[in-house]
């Protein structure tokens, strides 16, 4: 068996209105931040299906971040606040299942926060890596 | 199984600098789906894009990948290109390897992993793409106001200056809205009727614009581009196309003390009236509740000296209904009621009034022909206290008032100020305010003008008591900024009382199933960028219904409003986006948690028979999403508990699909 | 503020259950007390001093004893405030201590008449008496 | 109707004629005033903090004792109507105090504030009915021009108390009015007398009750009319050159069984 370095691996969902061009803005601004965070794009945070989540560290991620509009901007008006209630008893579950709450985060980032976008992942992918490689939930049939 | 190519742009150095694209091209060509894999310097150019349509053409495609810049740079110009191609643009798909991966990574090695695993994220979404096509709906070229004041006038000859038919729908007998009750206007002090009038008879004259006055919408249904509207026209027992305004009737009316609403009840009108001189549609209107003819049958007078014959004793409410396209919500503000603040004795004393009040006791065309005069005995007031914030920028633990900023009552205090100083110089006028905030163009100039010309008290603090004694107004308040309680024998009291909602709004709302706050004050689509539209899409916002504001930023909203209605109505078909929620009405249980959660109320239930296995029929409730309306957020998808409700382009099995690829 | 001043702020909050953060300096309340004449701190000082843990001229001042309880402030504050909350907490902060007893009962003869009714002595020893 | 009924300390002594014919006239009105037993003294005033607990046990044993007998309590005096009222709002509204409260005493079963709370005037108009009392009016007092002196505590703070408009109440006008006299409005009824400050500040005390009597005076009235015993001893002693006299003293009057009960 290949022995290989730890690297996390880390999902991060981004709302298409704000968080997904934070992004965009802080590739502009050449903001480096770990190449273990993968971007999903999303209308809205508040499509992320809680089971996305679950599947995500099911299939082996070691962290998942959601990032959407701040609370009053959302482009929905109101997406944001379901996913901030949504995620808040999903963490707590997961938590409860030994996923530690450092592994999961909601973040609002704005589309002029490229600077906010990348320190939030640099501080999310150090605490990641920090705990290590996540084993809850994991199907070993899927095993990297 | 699609057929999938990948385009791997380099985009000049940018890309290829940090990413090995020949690399990312050939690793994607393992990927399911892919059958061509190839790289090119710049995608975005005419070369690439004809780079595409041949391979497209050569390989027949089914769906493309493009490992470029951000979506939101080149979505739409791949989209176009894959059109061009006779694929369908919704089978696109972008791997964002610059903004997301070439730009923020150094090391090449790195960026060139993360580029394939973004590639085939993408290739696994597009593998589970279906062509979409968005939808249609046709657009009835009319404009409905509801709501006649100077919000509605300027939204409506906007409109109608487009080439547009507009109707204004107006509970009172006349449009003109608080406007044409008000004196002068800041900061420039013209007066409101020479501004107002000339406007109420544009719309008047104005052959696209009708307006239903004394009316009411009773019934919305539809969605944007189509709504169906109910209107009531209450029964004004006068033929609105034979009165000739002439006021004959309203003056031989024996009915002399019905309080007078247009001037706030400070004077009497008759019980047949015409609620000003200037009132647009110039008519005049029985109130049932006055009437003796309509209460027991027993006058006539009226009818006996109209010359036109208009009067029509026994006009029944009429119901119209009318197709529009867009609706625009104009039902402006009234001020709060006093009750609850009655330390400062508006229900003891009849020399309390507020500042409405005072502008009628002000006006021209007013109770007192514009003699600043006491209500309670008709004598000239000699000291004035002006109370500001009443009611407004309450704790909402404080059971009454409103918590937020009424915004208008600093300007039209200093107004009120300035003038009574300026017509009556013997008048002390003291100004009791907690914070004076007039940020507007030549608003604070305006305030310091009534302190420092016209020797307006401005005191820092509040008033704590009015007591009427005798023929005085003894007020008792707080000079903060001396740290003394002062006693102030005044003859007039004037209420700066906070401004709310017209009470009609609330049902409206629901009418029109757009949101409201806490306050009913409507909410705009998005507080910064789509201040003038309800969430509610055809249904737009104009004036003081959407929040306190005076009247300048009232007319550039309504103007505003009217810009997104002819935007709409230019339309003869509205386009919409393919990327919404839909859903399977198989898995749908009726449960109602999507209607729930959308902001927009595009989706609705119907009872629809199915067949069951056992080739039994039964109804049953299921979820329809209007495409119409639906802005494609995926909060429903989310919140059904079936699954039946999904997103396209966005389907819970394309982001699972895109999970797995990342975490493979 | 020093640490003394913030816990004797804080027990002052406790106490009284007023959040002196809400309010917006209107002086309603010190437009509507009847004993603002015979006050050297005002109600709306009170507010103010409290929040800012400029507490100990509050401690020493016969202002603590001048408040009527007559429930003006409490009522008229647009921001429910309630002053008279702060300054019956200051009040009990100093009479709680030992030997600081505003009032005591070898005072009460030299202050009352054959008319004065129960109801103000008890009153007064509710007030100003630990 | 039988009702818990507080008396109050003063009414025991200084404001016999306010208890006297309190009772007296509930009798008349067809309603049985069942006297707390072993009442204590309410304290005269609401302690506000939240950290003051066994200065309000006196008025939670009343209304305890009124639970356990499932009537509601009545109070005459202003005062204690507004110590017993506050106390039983803090019952039900704060579950820390109420906790303390219930630890400290022990009761069989916990008080949580279940107990409703009249003033004697709220049970006039809400449960005898001010139209029911102008029928039993014998001596209406027909010309009388009454000032109503609500002072602070029958009304304040109106988030507890509940009993009209604070700012422009008219209970006691509708009172004078079912007795067949004519209200006078003046603007210092519901200011506040000066209260217990007559021991502190007897100058303070001697204004706050003459702005009140004055403007009652000025507004044309021949007589105030109270509800606590304090105004009443703070308006008088200050020198009103109107007489005070307690409202249930009226309603006697009016009723016709005043003679009668004159000690």
């Amino acid at each position: 068996m290949q022995v290989k370095e730890y690297k996390p691996l880390i999902v991060a969902f981004c709302c298409n209105w704000c968080s997904y061009a934070g992004a965009d803005l802080a590739g502009n601004n050449r903001l480096n931040y770990p190449a273990d965070v993968k971007i999903i794009r999303v209308p809205c945070s508040c499509r992320v299906n809680p089971m996305f989540v679950l599947r995500a560290f099911q299939r082996g991620a070691d962290g998942v971040i959601i990032c959407g509009c701040h609370p009053g901007d959302c482009h929905y008006t109101s997406g944001n606040y379901f996913t901030r209630r949504r995620m808040a008893l999903l963490f707590s579950m997961l938590d409860y299942l030994g996923i530690e709450k450092e592994r999961t985060r909601v973040e609002w980032v704005s589309a002029a926060e490229g600077a906010k976008f990348a320190a939030t992942m640099n501080d999310f992918a150090e605490k990641v890596a920090a705990l290590g490689e996540n084993k809850r939930l994991e199907d070993l049939r899927c095993k990297r | 199984m699609q057929r999938i190519g990948v385009f791997v742009c380099w985009c000049g150095s940018n890309i290829a600098g940090t990413v090995d694209v020949q690399a990312v091209s050939e690793a994607l060509k393992s990927e399911p789906g892919v059958v061509f894999s190839a790289n090119y310097q710049y995608m975005c150019s005419q070369a690439g894009q004809n780079m595409i349509i041949e391979a497209v053409k050569k390989h027949k495609l089914t769906g493309i990948v493009v490992c470029s810049c951000s979506p939101r740079m080149h979505e739409a110009t791949f989209r176009k290109t894959a059109a061009a191609a006779g694929l369908n643009p919704y089978m696109v798909e972008i791997a964002n390897i610059r903004e997301q991966c070439s730009w923020v990574h150094k090391d090449m090695a790195t960026g060139t992993e993360k580029a394939i695993i973004l590639g085939k994220a993408a290739i696994a979404k597009v593998n589970l793409n279906t062509p979409l096509t968005p939808g249609e709906s046709p657009v009835t070229k009319r404009a409905l106001v509801i709501g006649g004041g100077i919000a509605g006038i300027q939204t409506a000859l906007d409109i109608a200056d487009a080439g547009f038919e507009v109707d204004i729908v107006e509970k009172k007998p006349t449009i003109g809205g608080k406007m044409a009750q008000l004196d002068k206007t800041f900061p420039t002090l013209d007066c409101a009727a020479c501004i107002l009038t000339p406007k109420m008879v544009d719309v008047a004259q104005n052959d696209k614009i009708r307006i239903f006055s004394y009316s009411e919408v009773t019934e919305v249904k539809g969605f944007v581009g189509n709504f169906d509207v109910k209107i009531k026209k209450k029964a004004r027992f006068v033929n609105e196309s034979l009165c000739t305004g002439c006021g004959a009737c309203t003056e031989k009316c024996p009915m002399k003390k019905v309080p007078n609403e247009f001037n706030l009840g400070m004077d009497n009108r008759r019980a047949i009236y015409i609620p000003f001189a200037q009132a647009v549609p110039k008519v005049a209107t029985i109130d049932p509740d006055y009437c003796n003819m309509l209460k027991n049958g027993k006058c006539g007078v009226c009818a006996k000296v109209c010359t036109a014959g208009a009067i029509d004793y026994t006009q029944k409410d009429e119901f119209i209904e009318e197709k529009y396209g867009a609706i625009v919500v104009a039902t402006g503000f009234n001020p709060i009621s006093m009750d609850k603040f009655d330390e400062f004795a508006y229900n003891q004393s009849k020399d309390v009034i507020t500042s409405l009040e005072f502008e009628r006791l002000t006006n021209a065309a007013g109770p007192t022909a514009g003699k600043l005069l006491r209500p309670s005995d008709g004598k000239h007031p000699h000291t004035i206290v002006f109370v500001q914030c009443v009611g407004s920028r309450c704790d909402s633990c404080a059971e009454k008032g409103k918590e937020y900023c009424s915004k208008i009552c600093c300007m039209y205090t200093a107004k009120h100020a300035m003038l009574t100083r300026d017509k009556y110089p013997d008048t002390d006028v003291y100004v009791f305010y907690i914070d004076v905030r007039t940020p507007g163009k030549s608003f604070d100039e305006f305030y310091r003008r009534a302190v420092e010309e016209y020797g307006v008290h401005y005191i820092k603090g509040m008033v704590g008591k009015v007591s009427p004694e005798g023929d005085k107004l003894k007020v008792q308040a707080s000079d903060l900024l001396n740290n003394k309680q002062l006693h102030i024998d005044a003859d007039l009291v004037v209420l700066a009382a906070a401004i709310e909602p017209d009470k009609s709004a609330r049902p409206l709302a629901t009418m029109l199933t757009a949101s409201m706050d806490t306050n009913d004050f409507f909410t705009e689509a998005h507080p910064k960028l789509r201040p003038v539209e309800s969430p509610t899409a055809g249904v737009f916002l104009s004036g003081t219904c959407q929040g306190p504001k005076d009247i300048p930023e009232t007319v550039s909203q309504a103007s505003a409003a009217a810009a997104k209605v002819i935007g709409l109505l230019a339309k003869d078909k509205l386009t919409g986006n393919p990327c919404i929620a839909s859903s399977d009405e198989l898995m749908c249980n009726g449960c109602s948690s999507c209607e729930r959660v959308c902001a927009y109320g595009a989706i609705t239930y119907v009872d629809k028979e199915f067949r069951m296995p056992d080739r039994t029929t039964a109804i049953r409730r299921v979820a329809q999403v209007n495409p119409a309306v639906c802005q494609g957020c995926g909060a429903c998808t989310v919140a059904c508990p079936s699954g039946a409700m999904d997103l396209r382009g966005f389907a819970s099995n394309q982001i699972i699909a895109e999970v797995d690829a990342i975490c493979k | 503020m020093n640490k003394a001043n913030e816990n004797l702020r804080e027990e002052i909050i406790r106490m009284s259950g007023v959040n002196p953060k809400k309010c917006m300096r209107c002086g309603k309340c010190s437009a509507t007390c009847p004993a603002f004449d015979e006050m050297e701190y005002h109600p709306h000082q009170f507010v103010n001093m409290v929040e800012s843990g400029d507490i100990e001229p509050l401690l020493n001042s016969d202002s603590l004893y001048k408040c009527l309880s007559c429930f003006a402030c409490i009522e008229r504050c647009p921001r429910s405030v309630e002053p008279a909350k702060l300054v019956e907490a200051v009040r009990l902060s100093v009479i709680r201590r030992q030997g600081e007893n505003h009032l005591t009962a070898n005072d009460i003869p030299a202050l009352i008449d054959d008319e004065m009714p129960q109801q103000a002595i008890v009153s007064a020893f509710r007030k100003y008496t630990k | 109707m039988k009702l818990s009924y507080f008396p109050g300390c003063t009414l025991k002594t200084k404001a016999k004629e306010l208890d006297f014919y309190a009772r007296k006239c509930a009798e008349v009105l067809g309603i049985t005033l069942e006297e707390i037993e072993n009442w204590q003294c309410c304290g005269g005033v609401f302690t506000t903090a939240k950290t003051e607990i066994a200065t309000k046990l006196s008025s939670v044993r009343a209304l305890k004792d009124a639970k356990a007998k499932e009537q509601a309590l009545v109070t005459v005096c202003s005062a204690c109507h507004n110590v017993i009222k506050q106390t039983n709002h803090a019952m039900q509204t704060d579950a820390e105090f109420a906790s303390k409260v219930n630890n400290y005493m022990a009761p069989e079963e916990a008080y949580n504030g279940e107990t409703a709370v009249y003033h004697y005037l709220e049970m006039l108009r809400d449960l005898v009915g001010f139209d029911a009392i102008k029928e039993k009016v014998v001596n209406p007092l027909s010309g009388k021009k009454i000032a109503a002196y609500y002072g602070c505590l029958l009304l304040r703070p109106n988030s507890v108390m509940r009993m009209d408009d604070p700012e422009n109440p008219k209970i006691m006008e509708d009172f004078i009015r079912a007795i067949g006299a004519e209200p006078v409005i003046y603007p210092y009824r519901n200011e506040c007398c000066g209260g217990y400050i007559t021991l502190e500040s007897p100058a303070l005390s001697k204004k706050k009750s003459n702005t009140v009597s004055e403007s009652a005076q000025n507004a044309g009235a021949e007589l105030m009319v109270t509800a606590c015993p304090l105004c009443r001893y703070n308006l008088v002693k200050n020198g009103s050159e109107i007489p005070v006299v307690y409202f249930t003293e009226l309603l006697a009057e009016a009723l016709g069984v005043k003679e009668a009960g004159n000690e």
